[in-house]
């Protein structure tokens, strides 16, 4: 399940829904981003998420198909937040549940590498020097090419 | 077939993030000419349409496309009616 | 943080509580281990949780400080459930929180593993066929093992 | 000195899980010979304690040793006073 939305998520009530009744999961793993008050040496103060509607979602749920067909996962969840954010601000939220921790775990990376590097977001940053587009990183790039397969 | 005179004919831009702020536009109608078959093609016609297009669009390496909603590479045909995304590599997550 | 105890935990409000207030964390991993109802075919009705008092804490501290000596860790909280559960419930919490992503994946993944095969609690089960004591198994002591350093 | 006189010259042993249903008590204070120097020994001798001990302590690669809270090898020291503990593989998270 995919979501993509302007308002922010409650991580513990997301991830109650997900195994709320269910009692084949043996473990879930999660992960949230947030925005961070430092970038590159400078103070941010506020970030703007600008995306594609209609892209992000078709995106969003091919990368949760790619994983469902790679690993056995009983629950998938991906929140995608847009617009204003302040640093301490949660972005993304991304749940696996599978019956084994290595399918929950392997997961849950690949979402976030894979959606760092597809998913059509963009993160502008305003900081105490003005303000920026925030360029896509390397590390991002091999984090994400990790995952392809050969 | 006269061109441009449907809204099937043309083909709609969007641009995103630093692209649309270069470009000065989130989203055109276009009725490129008919020696545009290609996304190449039509990123070179674009830069001919004004500077802004030009510094937008003159590195490749950071202009991704996107037509009707899918990642293509530049070779990808392009027609009228399409939605022809440009935007620079993503930063979200 | 490490907390051995025998209530239940809220995962969404000890995430909040590790990363409230803070707004230099750039990514929050979790991991919640849960009571299946089956195991090697038998359905499961309860599962008894048995520890060492004093030790359990012990070694879930040197595991949290090897942890901390290994990857650049903003916060961590281990959280182990004792005594009687059933399926469904929730065992145990591991959360890291981090600037970077991938030391907040490999940390948790890493606590996970390592309080696995060294944190000295036992799983008894309750089977539609009788009780029996959980069984160590060899993809955990290979998944602790791959932390080994050489 | 003589052996066995004040609480402190008493090895305190804790038994775990299948070990402790096998053995039957969760914690007794005993007082091995001086010729226990060693965990090894120590295993050794409580074997001889009765059929419930050889059965729970007979395949070593099962049992684990923690003595004052720490695990150690089946060479270590063991003095009176220890709080020593047998247990099989652990099982949690």
């Amino acid at each position: 399940m995919i979501r993509v939305q302007r308002e922010d998520f409650d991580p513990g009530a997301e991830i109650a829904a997900l195994t709320r009744g269910r009692s084949d999961i043996g473990g879930v793993t999660s992960f949230i981003g947030l925005v961070r008050d430092m970038a590159g040496g400078d103070k941010i103060t506020a970030m703007t998420l600008e995306h594609y509607p209609g892209m992000t979602e078709k995106e969003l749920e091919a990368i949760e198909a790619e994983a469902r067909k790679r690993w056995p996962l009983d629950a998938v969840l991906i929140v995608h937040r847009y617009g204003e954010l302040k640093p301490g601000d949660r972005i993304v939220l991304v749940v696996t549940a599978s019956a084994h921790r290595d399918a929950a775990f392997d997961a849950c990376r690949f979402l976030i590498d894979w959606l760092k590097t597809k998913a059509p977001f963009w993160k502008r940053e305003e900081t105490s020097t003005g303000a920026r587009w925030v360029e896509a990183k390397d590390s991002d790039d091999q984090a994400a090419a990790k995952w392809e397969k050969r | 077939m006269v061109r441009g005179t449907t809204y099937i004919s043309l083909m709609k831009l969007l641009y995103f993030a630093s692209l649309r702020q270069k470009i000065g536009t989130a989203e055109e109608n276009l009725d490129p000419p008919g020696s545009v078959a290609t996304v190449a093609q039509l990123v070179d016609w674009l830069k001919t349409r004004g500077a802004n297009y030009a510094d937008a669009l003159n590195n490749p390496k950071i202009v991704r496309v996107a037509v009707n909603r899918e990642y293509v590479p530049y070779d990808h045909r392009v027609t009228p009616g399409d939605e022809v995304a440009l935007f620079p590599p993503v930063t979200g997550g």
